[in-house]
């Protein structure tokens, strides 16, 4: 069985990724949600990079989401990035991958994070 | 659940899923299931074995949930049962709910069945394609 | 829908909620159902048809809704049937949803079935009890 | 078949009510919403009454959550009033009726408005 974990790491000023390796369900889904809620607030943009994540559900894309929900109503932005195989599927089966939330490389999750960008 | 291949019963805590997972993925690889459509199925069993253990019994309860996989020669089908409260309006607790659960497994399988009693529980039969071409 | 005593087809519309509705619950009256029994059937059709109506065809295509009613002593069996998408993740387009539909169906019946077929679609069936007792 | 009305009148100065009559499903939701969205911000608080609805499905329900929603998102506040028979088994099947949405009479729904009333 694939293990999970997060690591969070710093980008540009102001900016940083999560990265989540393993396989994200129900069991693990409240540690993703710790994670992101302990983001220090001078982070102005977050990127929760899927590169090395092998499997999401439901419940850890809703984790997400709340969590942009609640990056946005304070100004800041967060998106998603380099999903693969299972986690790429599921979001566009789920019609995510249209909706400005998930990019294909950290450079376009990072520009997507900058003032100027939409959304 | 007459004629299933595998049959296990897990109880209904979240550190289960991982485990009905790979169970159920194990079995369909061993059957010879083409990897993309294991993937699928890894989705719909994780997503079906999710509401059991989130929904089906009150928090208290520490219920138990019933798998079954019996494979046809294009298609295999997989039994998620509980004996909880049936498909109920129920709060979410801690976690977020993507509201999508069935809805993503309409999607990646070709039928499924769902039957719910009320204060007796919930059966999902899904039934996928053992390979891409169907 | 064999056996059933009614059976009506109506175009996916909004419009055609309120005709399923009273046209089930006119029959269920004639039928003795109690009261209290007939409000939740009110309910349990207009949240089955609903859903037919809102997910089960593209935006541009005017679908159709099955609906057949058999009653047994104590219970009456409801079918609601569409020709859609089958259950798939649908996006909300101007009104908001409860994300309730199934559950509250649930939690007002004694039982239902759904049966989801990929691109063919979806087939509802529900079982009220005819008086308070049961 | 039962009809479908709606009427708004003035309560307290800052507050009104929208008043349901008949039936509330798919069909007419729709209206609601647009009857609610075009309550002038002048008024702090309004009162959904539900008296005189016979019936409500999940969409009803659906529509007045959002717009309660909004409402709280620019400090004003929304409450459901005086529901009956197939409305109030709904509303408590759901769950909402512990939800400081609903209440009993008029009195107690423009108690619930106050400023100095919770949630
Ligand atoms: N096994 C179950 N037992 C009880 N209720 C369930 C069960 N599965 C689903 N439900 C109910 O049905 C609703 C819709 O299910 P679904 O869309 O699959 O889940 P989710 O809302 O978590 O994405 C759930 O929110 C819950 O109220
Ligand atoms: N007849 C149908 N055809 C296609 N999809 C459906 C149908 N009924 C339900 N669905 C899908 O299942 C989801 C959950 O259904 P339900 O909980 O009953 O509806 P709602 O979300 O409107 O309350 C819907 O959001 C939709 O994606």
């Amino acid at each position: 069985m694939a293990g999970f974990s997060l690591e969070q790491r710093d980008l540009d000023p102001g900016y940083c990724e999560i990265s989540v390796e393993g396989e994200l369900d129900l069991a693990v889904a409240g540690e993703l949600d710790e994670a992101i809620a302990g983001v220090d607030a001078g982070y102005v943009g977050l990127v929760v990079g899927l590169a090395a994540c092998e499997f999401i559900d439901s419940t850890g894309i809703a984790v997400i989401l709340r969590a942009r929900r609640r990056f946005v109503a304070e100004g800041r932005r967060l998106v998603v990035c380099c999903p693969a195989d299972q986690v790429e599927r599921i979001l566009a089966v789920t019609g995510l991958s249209r909706d400005g939330l998930v990019y294909e490389s950290l450079d376009d999750a990072l520009a997507a994070l900058r003032p100027d960008a939409d959304g | 659940m007459e004629g299933s291949d595998v049959e296990i019963e897990l109880p209904a805590r979240p550190e289960s899923v991982a485990l009905a997972r790979e169970a159920v993925s194990a079995e369909a690889d061993r059957l010879g299931m083409a990897p993309r459509c294991l993937d699928d199925l890894r989705t719909v069993v994780t997503e079906a074995f999710t509401n059991a253990v989130r929904y089906a019994y009150e928090e208290d309860v520490e219920g138990r949930v019933a798998i079954a996989v019996s494979a046809g020669e294009d298609v295999l089908c997989l039994t998620i049962r509980d004996f909880g409260v049936g498909i109920f309006p129920r709060p979410e607790r801690e976690l977020p709910s993507l509201h999508m659960g069935l809805p993503i497994i309409g999607a990646l399988s070709e039928e499924f069945h769902l039957t719910s009693r009320r204060g007796r529980g919930t059966e999902l039969t899904v039934c996928m394609p053992m390979g891409e071409a169907s």
